[in-house]
This record gives C-alpha cells, structure tokens and sequence, in this order.
C-alpha cells in the first residue's frame, strides 16, 4: 500500500514552504567563446512547480546541467537550501538533494526497470565491499529496504508490469516514465525534469502531466522543468522562466508570461 | 519443458532476491556442483586433470575477474595476463620468505598486490575511455612483464629467471610442488574457486555490482544520479584484478609448477578475454563455459584426429586450434554477441515457454 | 487470537463465526494473498482476522449498527473482501456493487439498496460516487482502500481503510472488553441473519436485489466444498467481479468454509501472469475464456518450429484418444498409458504450466454452453474440468458433474441437498440449502419468481437426459413446439451448430412450425482458409457462401447435428429438414446481432421473412435483396438467389427411446 | 643525489658528448617511427571509416610480407609477387566485409573490436599453417631495394644511414602522400572522410557502404604490405613482427583514433622518444629492453594531461 509514502521524508529539506530553495545569481556559461547563458538570475521556491522555457537554443538544457553540477559556470553563484557554491560535482549535486531526469532518456539500457530505478538510490546504499561480499545479512537487509521503497515508486508510477523487463525494450514513454522513478528514488528536494512530455502523444502526455502533478502534491517535492509544448506548461507550472538567446526575457506566471511581448516575439522568430 | 515454473511465487523480498528464484535452477546448480566436487574427481586420470579440470578452473577465474571489470564494469582490459603476473610473482615472494604461512592465506594475500597495482593502472580510467583505455591497460601489460623480467629480486636471482614452485605442505597434505598429486590440487583449485564465485555473485548482485552496470551503460546518466564514477571504477579494478591476482597464483602454483616471464605476456592476456567473450561478458556463468570450450578446444582437436585414424602432425594441430579460436570469437559474435551464457539464457527462456516458441 | 469459550464444539452458521474458527484451526495458514509490491503479500487466517477484527471495530466505531447496508465497490482487493466479513460480524448488509457499472446504475443499487456507507477501491471509484452524490442523500460516508491521488480530498465524509483500522485498534487498545463483545456478538448470530445482498446484472430490466440468508449461505458452502474435497490446502485466483455471485461463492464462502487460501491478482491485465505464478488448485472460468486460451495456444504454436508443431499435433492427437480415459480412470492400453505418459513430459505438462493450471484438481466452467471439443481438449490434458450450473437465486449451485460423470453437454446432475423439477412447460426449477429469500423490497418479484410449494423458477428450460443429467436447452421465453407438440429449443440447436468451426452465427425456426430449419452464416476466416487450400477461388462472402461446394460442406455439419438430436429423445423431432446459408454475414450494424454480438431472432425473422417463406413452402432457391450498412455508415442494396437444401431426417435412436419411455 | 643525477643529468652530457651516436639514435628511432606511423595510419583509416577498432591491423602487416616471400619462395618472380599479394589483400578485404563486417554491422564498438581480434587469431593459424612458422628472409634485393648505406661523419664523428631504411623512409612518404591526395581529392576518398562523421551523408554520395569498406580495407591491406616490405627488411619477416603492430596502439591514443596528422606525427614523436629512452635512460639505469613498454607508458602519461590526445579536439560532454 501506498500509505507510508505520504509520511516519508522526502521534503525534508529544513526549507519552509514557500521560501526560496534555490537562487540562481547572474549565471554566465560559455564554451570555448560561444555563449550558452549570459547573466541570467531566478529562484525556484520549495514547493512550486517551475518552468524554464524558450526556443531551441536558449539555453535551457544548459542551465539545468548549470544546477546540477554538470557544467561548471564562469560567471555567478548558485544558493541551494541556503548554501552558496560556485560549483560541485554532479554526485555531490545528488546527495544535497537534487535529481534529473533528462532530454534523450538516459537510462542504464541492459538492466530491468527495478534495477534503473534501484540504482538512483545508489547514494544512500552504504554496505560496503566487504558487507557486499557476504551479501546475507547487512547487504541482504538493506537491499530489501531500499527495495520496499523502490516498490513504493513502482506503483506510484504505475509500472508494474514492466518491472523486470529491460529497459531497452521498453517504448519511448514508458522509459521517460522509468527515468522520472529513478529520478524520484532518489528522494530529491529540487526535481529537475529536462522536457519530461518531448516525443510524446497526447495520452503519454497527459500521464506524465498527472504523475508531474501528483509528485509534486503527494510528496511536495519542488519541480523545475523544461518543456516545449507550451499548453502543458501553462497548466502544469506555479511560475514560468523565459529564456532566448542565453538571456531570460520574461518571469512570472503563466498568465502574465503568456501576454509577454518579449515571449511572444521570440517564440514567433522575431529577430532582435 | 523440465522449467515447470507455475505455483513458484515469492511472498517476501528476501526470496525475490534469492540466487535461484526458480527451484529448477537449484536443481541444475546442485547437479553441477556434485559433478564438480565428487564424480569429476574421482573419475579423473592424470591427463584429465592436468589438461581439462585444473586449467578450465583456473582459466574461469581468471576469466571472472576480467569479466568483473570488462563485462560489469564496462572498462575494457587487455592486460589480465600482467596482473595474473602479479599475483603469481607475489605468491611466490610471499611463500619464499614466509615458508611456513599457509598456501591458502598466501594466494588470497597475493590477490591484495594484484588489487593494488590494478588500482594504480586504474586510475587513469577517470579521464581516459573507451579504447583508449584498453590500449592503457597494454601500458600495464607490457611494463609488468618486462619488470618480472627485470627486477631479479622477484625470482630470487635465479639464475634462469624464472620462478619455481617449492614443495609445500598444507595440514600435513602436499599441495604445491613436483610432488603434489593432481587430486589435492584439484580440490585446492576447486575450493579457491568455489569461494571467489561465490563473492563474485555476491557483490555483482548487490548495489556495487548495480553502480557498476550503471557506469557501464551510461556513465553521465550514472555521475547524475549520484554514483561516484572514480570510486565505482577503482573497486571494479580492485575486485577485478584481485581475483585475477589469485588465478595467476593459482595458475603457477596449482598447474604450471613454474614460470617465466613471458608467460604473462599478451597471448595469455588475449586468452582471457577470448574466454570472457566467447562466455559472454557481464556474466558468471559465461566465464565457465567459455573456459570449458577454449581448453577443451585443442585437446579435442589432439585426440580427435587420432581417433579416426587421421594422422596430422602437432603444428598444423596447433595452427588448426587457433584459426578455430578465431573464427569462433567471430561466429558468436555474429550470432550472439553476448556469448555462450546467453545461449544458456535463451535456451532456458525456451525451456520454460514450452512448448511454446515464445 | 479469538477465545473459543462460548463457541466450542458448534458449527458455525455465519462466515464470521468461521473466521473465528479458522484463526483457531489454521491459525498460521495463509488465508489471503495479494500481489502488490512485486511481490504476493501474504495473510494468515490469524493475521486475517485481526485485520477484520480492526475494521469491524472501527466501522463499529462510527456507528455501523446491525442491519446498516453496505457497499462495496472495486476489484478483487483483500481489504474489499475483508469488509464483507467485518460489516457482516456488526450484522450489518455487504452489497458489493460492479466496479465498471455505469453512474446511473450504481446510483440505482445504492438508492435501492439504502446503502449509508460505501467501501470503494480507489479515487476512481470515489471520484464516480461524489460524481452521483446528490442522486445517493442515504449515502454517508466513503472509505476507500487506495489513498493514491486523495489527498487533497474533503476528508469530512471520506476516510482511508486504514484510518478506520486504526480507529478499531485504538479500541482495542483502550478497552480490552471490547473484543470479547465483537466476539461474543458474532457467537450470538443463528444463522438466520441477511448475509449478503447480490444485485443480479440486469439483462432484463432493473437490477434485483437478492437477499442471502447466512446460515443457508454457509450450508451450500458447506455442501460444495466437501462435494468437491476443498480444504484448507487449497487456492484460488479470485479476479472475478466481486459483485457476482460466481466470486462471492467461490472464493469467500467456499473460502471461509474451507479455508483455502484465496489470492488477489496484481490487476486486470495480470491475471493470466498472476494465476501462472499462483498455480491454484480450484478455478472457474466461463467457456469463452477457454475458448480463448484454446485459440492463443493454437496461435502461438503457429509459430513453432516444423518439428514441434508436429510433435505438438501428434501428442495433442494421443490426448483426445486416451486423455479422458486416464483422467476418468478408465482402462486404457498400455501402448496409450506410454503414450500419454511421454505426452505428458512433452506437452501437456509444459503447457498446464505455462497456462497456470499444472495443480488444479477442479476447475469448472458455466453460464452457457460449452463446445464438446474445448470441454474435450482441456480435460484430455488431465485438467479436471467439469459444468455447473448456478444461479445468485440458488446461491450458485444448482447441478454440478461430479468427478468421473463428466459429459460435454449435460450440466450434470443436482448439487448436494439440490431437489430440481422441470415444469410442465419445460422451466427448470430447483429447491437449495443456499436458496434466496426474495429480492429487496420486490415483493411482486420475488412472487413471480418462487413457486407456491417454494421453488424457485430458472427461466431456463432444461430436460433430464437417460443419465439422469440435466440438460439445459434455452431460455425458457424461447422455447416452442413443433406442430406436432414436440419441444423446439432454437438455442439448442443454434449451439450445436456453431461448435462447428466453419459456421459462425446461425437461427433456427420452428415454433408452431412442421418442422425445424435454419440459417446459416459460415465462418469467413475458417472456410476461407479451406477453400485456399483447396484452391477455390471466391471474391466475397456473398461468392464463397454460394458455393456449392460450401453447401456440401454445411449439409455434412447438419447432417452431424441431426444424426446427435436423433439420439435424444426429447430433441429427435427437431432435426433440421431444411437450411440455407445467408448471403450476408449477420452484423451488429444492421441490428441482426446485439452490441455483444447475441442473434436478434425475432428481427430477423421479421427482415428476411421471404426466405423463411421459402423454407417452409419447398422451393429450392429464392431470390432476396438486402438493406446493408457498411462499415463507413453508408448504405446499399445487396441481392442475391439463396439455395435451399433438403436434408434426411434419422430415425429416433431405439435404445434411448425405451430407456426414456 | 647520484641517481638524480644520473636520471636528469648524465643523459645529457652524454647526448652532447657524442653528437653523432646522437644523431644515429634518432635516425633509427625516426626509421621506426615511419612504420610506426603506418600502422597507424592503417588503423586510423578503417577508424575513421567504418568506427572499428582494427586490432588486426598488425596481423596484416605480417600476413602481407608472408605471403609475399611465401610466393617468391614458391618461385614467383619477386616483381610478380607485389601485385600477386596485393590481389590476396584485397581478397582479404572482400573476405573480411562479407564474413565479419556485414554481419556485424550496427553492433556496439567492442563487439567489432572484439571481432577483429578474432580476424587476428584466424589470419595468425592460416598464415603459420600455409606459410610455416620459422623467420624468413625479406626479399629485398629482388624487389629492387638498394642495400648499401651512406656513411656521414658530423662533428667528428660517424653516422651510417642504410638505403634501405632511406628508402622506407622516402617510399613511406610518397605513400602517405598519394594517400592524402586520394582522401581529399577524390570523391572516393571524401566519402571515406564523410563516413566518420555521418552514415547518411556519405551514402548521398553514392557509393554503397560495402565498397567503402571493402576499399578502405584494401587500402589498409596495401599500407600493411608496405609496412611488412620495410620493416621485414630491417628485421625478418616471423609472426614476432605482430609486436610491432602493438606499437602503434600508443600513437593512436597519442595522435587520436581520427587524426590522419597525429598518427604521422605521434608515429615519428613515439619511434624518436623510444629510442633516446632507451639508450640514454633505458640500458643505463634499467636493465634495456624498455621499448617494450616505453611508448605505452608515455602515450598514458600524456593523455592523463590531454585526455583527447595531442591533436584530438576538446570535449564537451552533453546530456
């Protein structure tokens, strides 16, 4: 049953609803010259659903991987659950409690459904070689623990009947729905989904929709997202980002970044 | 067909994570095992144990801790026969200025010097991948063989320069040595081999192994979802060259009685692999079956000619063996590139859907 | 653990006092099992009965008092099945409710029923009950057992399985004299308590609700399960509809009454996956479901190899020589037994395992008619499947086929303490220990429906074969007479016919006739494929219909079901004299069939009333021209000359004939 | 002090003691460096082409000099035999398309390499069973190779200069030459550059994949019987010269798997470096016979500075 979940401390962050969880401050990113991001500042707020949006191009991708570590900006501070850093390594980025999903499914493609999504609770598995070796006992104990909550997201998500099939196998949304458990495995604080509905029909999108939204109510995890079809971010998204050419061209709610002259230019191809 | 699965359901997680989650497996496994250690034994002449049991044993192992790192771990090596070298000349050490420890506790101590050298040639797999990294891993081959045949302190100046088992008790019992019956030695091999498989499971089921398929299949996807790439790749070193570490010491100690240096260069290395592919890399089982098949290979190309009647002379048997090894490393490839345990997988998926085709 | 004090020694007349006796007698036994978390949770009978025990407390607890209805709506979930037994240990009424009902039929049943508290299953069901709420104002509280997307529901009204449990525990906790009393509460009953309501679906009409009576719903159990040698070492699947009499029976009452384990499947679309891993040893499926599995083996076979297929085949074959034989026990040769026995290791073995069915040791079939080949075929591989017959009236059994008296077309003969009459007017009509009291304030109903001397009617008709074994033909609405007063049961004949491969659909006339005729309509795919064999070409259905060819091969099946009416007394007046086969397949667009593809008789006789004209004056061919819709909606004229055919009668079959004189 | 000593310094002194040994040193270490530069060149080829790691590549280097002397020694004139074993290469390179490539084709990068390595094993027992396995002799009178040397005598002292190395040298260029104008000229040749980079672009081009292949094999077949003449001369022609072959494994990872450039480059950098080390640092302080893994270690050294190798372009990793 899913009963315990609610109670799980996945939000546990020591951040009070509503505050600001995450402050990105004058970021700049280039490579070898070329400009991916050039100053650009928001916050994400505990709680809230994000969108960052924008054309292809804008720099949208790269200012995720900014937020997890991946990419090491030149430029500006990032302050997560109240911590300044300039930069860390994605591992790190993972054990403070954030977590990805990404554009192009990145799944493990030789390993089944439950071991993807065991692996994203690889940081908190702590029995070490020796334990490993002996496997009964300690290691035993703790596989099934982390079992019983892999299971929890199993039927949250509601892959069961794909659990042991490898993900290889698997069709494009299923996956994306996989990557978003391995994702949620690891118990984040700030969620980072990379266009979560791209490549999908209408019905995979609305699931994911719902999943989306259902993550964030039931476990009140704070969700930042890129997405491209505009209709799902304006129904999914508490506040939206606005990104062109590397620079942010407009914040707010949906509302108010939809009659955004600036938005509405870009997303037409107006040149500036 | 005999897979009769039905009825066999798992009420805990303890029993979904159990070795055989099909009794039918058990049943296999137990068979196998009792072939291993009674009926193989006490059936074998000389011949067979020195030409088929001992070396398709030690050649397993040796294969395991390959696999571990190739298969598993996704780092390719091409330098297993150094480390195999290692361990070997380690053991040797060990047993020359220590005559009284125990044979046991100084191939598994061997292992450790294995594992420390195959860290240090690790190291590098953190900013080098791919090919370019199997060609490091020739870096080690190379380097350690030539330093066997270098630093003279490793084979205690002999004046041949090559390492000589000496005669070695365990309990009262004659275990090493030209002495040594094959029969002790087989069940000494068994024994090491039984215990290393058993940790090789263990660990490649448990969350290591998982971080480790993990780097393996994605190693971005695996940075980002908080496996630390350099740590999981060291232990994969670590593990992987000490078993290969204690193979080598096995292979000298157990089997070859001696060795030069030479014999740790890349044809050995190249032999190891052959078994890991041809078994099926990111298995354990494969390991075995691949080492059954490249040992059985040439001794069944000796006799069988023999047998009806053909008399073909050593060499071309020889050059019959490799050309075979080659073209059979190509035929699984082509036709299951995940190699002779895949086989069995498919063979036993079939055996549970019938009589269904699938 | 329940006290046994005040109970020892007396059998339980309620499925509550056998809950008490099972946590006693099977203590650590498993009672129930779910597959939810990847793996099959699991329950013993004591485990089970502390669950109930909380929930009942804790419904107790909020006011649920004797008498109080109760639905319970939503798939096969042990918490859905464990409220039947605590509402039923407070005496209150469990009324399980079809989960995929549409709203206004629900609302109905709630309404009717004067349900005040619902049990559902998850937000779906709770979000189509808050949908009607208005329509239900009795209607109360919900309880549901999934809380998954309920959280941000108004909880005034709505509350989660566990919470209640939790409440009950807390009970527990606080007065320890509250368990004795539950207890003492459950000895109390005589049996003479409601037990259930089951609303039969509404084929006709309104639902009924039909009131069960405790003590007469354990004692068919009861008689069931001990004619079927179910203990506690038993299992079943339960995936059928909770609300249906079939699960209710199978699963709980024989459940409780025996103590065998009962398993929840993962979810609908796993059962075939679940009941493979479960491997139970009681199960019940309707023949479409056999049929099915019976044509995915077949397909799945297609794509074997040439050599297994023949093995298959050839091994298939060996089974319908001996299989039944072996099964029932009778002699067979030694050549058949090694025969058999290697089929066995090949075939049958490997396919009831990959099947599920490697450990039944009773599996049975109902609702309607069953092809004597499917019957054949699974009981050739040694799996025990026999007929029931049953109805929610009866509380289920009316005949079951006991082992060894095993026949494709009978039903068998009266279940225990099952006293069955037919009428004057051929209804079959039956007396039961589990027997209803009448349905929920329907007098009129319940008057229509039970006799004077207190039986109740089927609606079906039926008739007794030289066995002994009760046959049913029709429904009773739909049984004529010949001219001659002998009975006309079209259906009977109808099923005979379409247990043919090559025919698909056909009608029978005769009521008030000379004699019987029919309608064909082959089956495109099946005669297709024979005519590609045998290289006949044909453009359309219409073509291939016409064949004459095609009527040989109708004529021969025909001649088959004439050559079997021939043999039953009761039935040898309906031969077949004359047939035709449409020009037209029967469809659903055209309204000849019903949306669940059933014949619409009387509109068919009304649209092709010249060819039915036809039959009965003698021609040999009439011309006829038809309004069809295409599959597009449009619509056209199809016309066509349809053959007649004459066929030879066979003499009544002698023996049988003194047997039922 | 004294081994700091003898490390940074001695080496040194000695260098500038004997310029002309010096001289000598890197002559031969340059002579080395061409064929290893060739193999390479092999290797990067097929790499760039088809993504296989060519393992065999140094197996076709002795398999094309074997059957060349194998046909001399069977008494085809050694003129004849030159386009003779070019036929079998290219058989060869057919063989190896239809039974291996295509088969495999579409499978992940170590399935292929593992591949070549079984083409390895099976030209090594083909070549020992038809050929024999004892050393033979290079037929390099008969193909026309001048024998003699220069002899030179700078700062006093003595160089030698074998013509026939001068002639690897030189013919190693204009091979490498004509090769260069064939891949960047020719639209034969620029489909082969095209398929590195994208399957789709270079079958517009209209060239079927399967030629591609078979051409660039042939082309790497052609290369390996240059190698195999040169190196066969200095050395014997035996299966130990597969050895050889190992050591253009670190040229690859120094000059990248797709540098046409770097393997040049990182082939004469890595025939120089191993030579000096070998006789100033080497013999002196190590016990000699350091070539075996000198190159290998310092290729490894470097790329942990420069993981993209010495020419390779930077890289940016993307999610």
């Amino acid at each position: 049953m899913a009963d315990t979940i609610q109670s799980s401390p996945w939000t546990d962050d020591g951040i009070d609803p509503g505050a600001v969880l995450l402050n990105v401050d004058n970021i700049s990113l280039s490579f070898g010259g070329v400009k991916a991001i050039s100053d650009i500042s928001f916050d994400v707020c505990k709680g809230e659903i994000r969108a960052i949006i924008g054309p292809n191009g804008a720099g949208k991708t790269s200012m995720l991987n900014v937020i997890n570590g991946f990419y090491q900006p030149q430029e500006g501070t990032i302050m997560f659950r109240g911590k300044e850093r300039r930069s860390m390594k994605p591992h790190q980025a993972v054990g403070q409690g954030i977590a990805r999903t990404f554009q192009n499914v990145a799944l493990f493609k030789g390993m089944s459904t439950l071991d993807n999504i065991m692996a994203g609770r690889s940081v908190m598995m702590k029995r070490n070689l020796f334990w490993q070796l002996l496997w009964h006992g300690p290691a035993l104990n703790e596989e099934i623990e982390h079992r019983e909550k892999v299971e929890e997201i199993i039927d949250f998500l509601e892959i069961k009947h794909i659990r042991r099939t490898p993900v290889g196998n698997l069709p494009y949304g299923l996956q994306k729905r996989v990557e978003l458990g391995r994702a949620l495995a690891m118990e984040p604080s700030l969620l980072l989904l990379d266009e979560p509905m791209a490549g999908m029909n209408l019905e995979e999108k609305e699931d994911m929709s719902r999943f989306v939204l259902d993550v964030n109510q039931q476990f009140g995890t704070t969700i930042a997202l890129i997405e491209h079809d505009m209709g799902v971010v304006m129904d999914l998204s508490d506040r939206v980002v606005v990104l062109d050419y590397g620079k942010k061209i407009a914040d707010g709610t949906p509302d108010e970044v939809r009659n955004n002259q600036d938005v509405i230019d870009a997303y037409l191809g107006v040149p500036h | 067909m005999f897979y009769r699965i039905s009825g066999q359901f798992k009420t805990d997680y303890r029993s979904d994570h159990a070795l055989f989650r099909v009794r039918q497996d058990a049943v296999l496994m137990g068979i196998i095992l009792l072939f291993a250690w009674v009926i193989f034994p006490f059936t074998a002449n000389e011949f067979v144990f020195q030409a088929l049991l001992i070396p398709v044993l030690i050649y397993s192992l040796a294969a395991l801790g390959l696999n571990i790192l190739t298969g598993y771990a996704g780092q390719l090596s091409l330098g297993t026969g150094a480390f195999m070298g290692v361990g070997a000349y380690a053991c040797y050490k060990l047993v020359t200025i220590f005559p009284e420890m125990n044979l046991l506790v100084a191939i598994g101590l061997s292992g450790f010097f294995a594992a420390a050298v195959g860290v240090a040639f690790g190291l590098p797999s953190l900013r080098i991948k791919g090919f370019y990294l199997a060609i490091a891993t020739l870096a080690a081959q190379f380097f350690l063989v030539w330093l066997f045949e270098k630093w003279a302190w490793l084979y205690n100046y002999n004046a041949s320069g090559a390492i000589q088992v000496p005669t070695i008790d365990m309990f009262g019992i004659r275990v090493a040595g030209p002495t040594a019956s094959s029969f002790v030695q087989y069940y000494f091999v068994l024994f090491v081999v039984t215990i290393m498989t058993i940790f090789a499971i263990n660990i490649t089921r448990g969350h290591i192994g998982r971080t480790w398929k993990a780097v393996r299949d994605m190693d971005i996807a695996a940075e980002l979802v908080g496996i630390n790439l350099l740590r999981s790749k060291l232990i994969a070193f670590a593990v992987s060259s000490y078993i290969v570490g204690v193979s080598g010491a096995l292979f000298v100690f157990l089997w070859r009685g001696a060795a030069e240096p030479n014999l740790f260069d890349i044809p050995l290395s190249f032999r190891v692999l052959f078994i890991a592919i041809i078994g099926g890399l990111g298995s354990i089982l494969g390991n075995y079956l691949g080492a059954i098949l490249i040992v059985a290979l040439p001794v069944i190309l000796n006799i069988l000619p023999e047998m009806v009647g053909l008399e073909i002379n050593a060499a071309v048997v020889e050059h019959l063996n490799i050309m075979i090894i080659g073209a059979l490393i190509i035929a699984v490839l082509i036709i299951e590139p995940h190699g002779l345990a895949r086989f069995w997988a498919i063979i036993r998926e079939k055996l549970i859907m019938w009589p269904f085709p699938h | 653990m329940p006290s046994t004090g005040s109970n020892a020694g007396r059998v339980p007349v309620t499925f509550p006092q056998y809950l008490l006796l099972n946590a006693n007698r099977f203590a650590d036994r498993t009672a129930m099992r779910h597959k939810d978390m990847g793996i099959w949770q699991s329950w013993s009978w004591k485990e089970q009965f502390e669950e109930v025990r909380a929930f009942s407390l804790g419904l107790q607890e909020k006011g649920l008092k004797a008498g109080d209805k109760v639905a319970i709506v939503g798939a096969n979930r042990p918490r859905l099945y464990w409220t039947f037994c605590s509402v039923q240990a407070l005496g209150a009424i469990p009324v399980p409710v079809y989960a995929d009902a549409v709203a206004e039929e629900m609302a109905y049943v709630l309404n009717h029923a004067g349900t005040k508290l619902a049990v559902v299953q998850d937000q779906e069901q709770v979000d189509k009950l808050l949908s009607f709420s208005d329509d239900i104002p009795e209607l109360k509280d919900i309880i549901y057992d999934e809380p998954r997307g309920l959280r941000d529901y108004d909880h005034t009204h709505l509350q989660s399985f566990a919470d209640i449990q939790e409440i009950g525990r807390g009970v527990l906790a606080a007065d320890s004299s509250r368990a004795a009393a539950w207890e003492q509460a459950i000895n109390d009953a005589d049996g003479d308590e409601i037990s259930v309501f089951l609303y039969t679906s509404g084929t006709t009409g309104r639902s009924k609700g039909v009131i069960l009576k405790a003590g007469n719903s354990v004692k068919a159990a009861e008689d069931t399960a001990k004619f079927d040698h179910l203990t506690e070492n038993d299992s079943v699947l339960a995936y059928l509809p909770l609300a249906w009499v079939g699960d209710h029976y199978l699963n709980y009452a024989q459940g409780y009454v025996s103590g065998l384990c009962m398993a929840c499947p993962e979810s609908q679309e796993t059962v075939q996956h679940d009941l493979r891993e479960i491997g139970p040893t009681f199960y019940f499926a309707p023949p479409r479901v056999f049929e099915g599995l019976l044509t995915s083996v077949m397909i799945r076979m297609e794509d074997a190899g040439t050599l297994k297929k023949k093995m298959f085949h050839h091994f298939l074959g060996v089974a319908k020589k001996y299989g039944e034989a072996i099964l029932e026990g009778r002699p067979v040769s030694l050549l058949g037994r090694i025969s058999y026995g290697l089929g066995n290791i090949l075939v049958y073995g490997p396919l009831k395992n990959t099947l599920g069915f490697s450990n039944i040791r009773t599996a049975y079939t109902a609702g309607e008619a069953i092809g004597p080949d499917l019957f054949s075929f699974f009981r050739s591989l040694g799996i025990n499947l026999k007929q029931l017959y049953g109805q929610t009236e009866a509380f289920l059994y009316v005949t079951a086929q006991k082992d060894g008296e095993i026949h494709a077309d009978t039903v068998g003969k009266a279940a225990p303490d099952v006293e069955i009459r037919i009428s004057d007017d051929g209804e079959v009509q039956f007396k039961s220990p589990g027997m209803f009291v009448g349905y929920y304030a329907d007098d009129e109903k319940t008057k229509e429906t039970v006799t004077e001397d207190g039986f109740v009617k089927t609606g079906d008709a039926g008739i007794f074969d030289s066995r002994g074994d009760l046959k049913i033909i029709d429904r009773a609405k739909d049984v004529g007479k010949l001219v001659n007063g002998s009975l006309f049961a079209p259906k009977y004949i109808e099923n005979k016919l379409k247990f043919f491969p090559n025919i698909r659909e056909c009608v029978a006339f005769g009521d008030g006739r000379e004699f019987c005729s029919v309608f064909l309509n082959i089956d495109l795919v099946a005669v297709g494929n024979w005519a590609e064999r045998n290289n006949i070409s044909y453009g359309s259905y219409q073509e291939l219909a016409g064949l004459p060819q095609v009527y040989e091969m109708m004529t021969e099946h025909v001649d088959q079901v004439n050559r079997d009416l021939s043999n039953e007394p009761m039935m040898a007046d309906s031969q077949i004299k004359r047939f035709l086969v449409l020009h037209k397949e029967l469809d659903a667009d055209d309204g000849e069939l019903t949306r669940t593809q059933k014949v619409r008789r009387s509109f068919i006789a009304e649209r092709y009333a010249p060819l039915i004209e036809a039959l009965y004056d003698g021609s040999t061919e009439k011309f006829v021209e038809t309004e069809v819709t295409y599959e597009d909606g449009r619509k056209g004229r199809i016309s066509a000359t349809v053959q007649i055919r004459d066929m030879d009668v066979h003499p009544a079959s002698s023996v049988t004939r003194e047997a039922a004189e | 002090m004294e081994f700091l000593n003898n490390v940074f310094v001695a080496p040194f002194q000695d260098m500038a003691a004997a310029p002309d040994f010096f001289m000598q040193v890197v002559w031969e270490g340059l002579v080395s460096g061409v064929l290893y530069a060739l193999i390479a060149l092999g290797f990067v080829l097929i790499y760039k082409s088809s993504r296989i790691f060519n393992f065999a590549q140094g197996i076709m280097v002795v398999f094309a000099a074997l059957t060349l002397v194998g046909l001399h020694e069977m008494g085809v004139p050694a003129l004849l035999a030159v386009p003779l074993t070019l036929g079998v290469m290219f058989l060869l390179a057919v063989a190896i398309e239809r039974v291996v490539l295509r088969p495999l084709v579409n499978q992940p990068d170590i399935i292929l390499f593992m591949a070549t390595i079984g083409i390895t094993l099976f030209l090594i027992g083909f070549g020992e069973m038809i050929f024999g396995g004892e050393n033979k002799v290079m037929i390099t009178e008969q193909l026309g190779i001048p024998t003699g040397s220069f002899e030179f005598e700078p700062f006093g002292g003595f160089l030698l200069i074998e013509q026939k190395d001068l002639t690897a040298v030189v013919g190693a260029g204009v091979l490498v030459l004509v090769l260069l104008l064939f891949l960047n000229r020719s639209k034969m040749g620029r489909a082969i550059r095209a398929l590195g980079d994208d399957h789709q672009a270079a079958l517009s081009v209209g060239i079927s994949l399967s030629t591609i292949w078979v051409l660039v094999w042939f082309i790497a077949g052609i290369i390996a019987l240059a190698t195999g003449i040169v190196w066969g001369a200095r050395a014997g022609v035996s299966f130990a010269l597969e050895v050889i072959a190992y050591k253009a494994l670190p040229v690859l990872m120094l000059g990248g798997l797709e540098s046409v450039t770097g393997a040049i480059v990182g082939g004469l950098a890595i025939g120089v470096l191993e030579k000096l080390f070998e006789i100033y640092w080497g013999q002196p302080l190590l016990g000699g016979n350091t070539e075996t893994w000198f190159a290998f270690v310092f290729a490894l050294i470097v790329l942990l500075f420069r993981p993209q190798g010495l020419f390779g372009e930077k890289i940016i990793e993307r999610v």
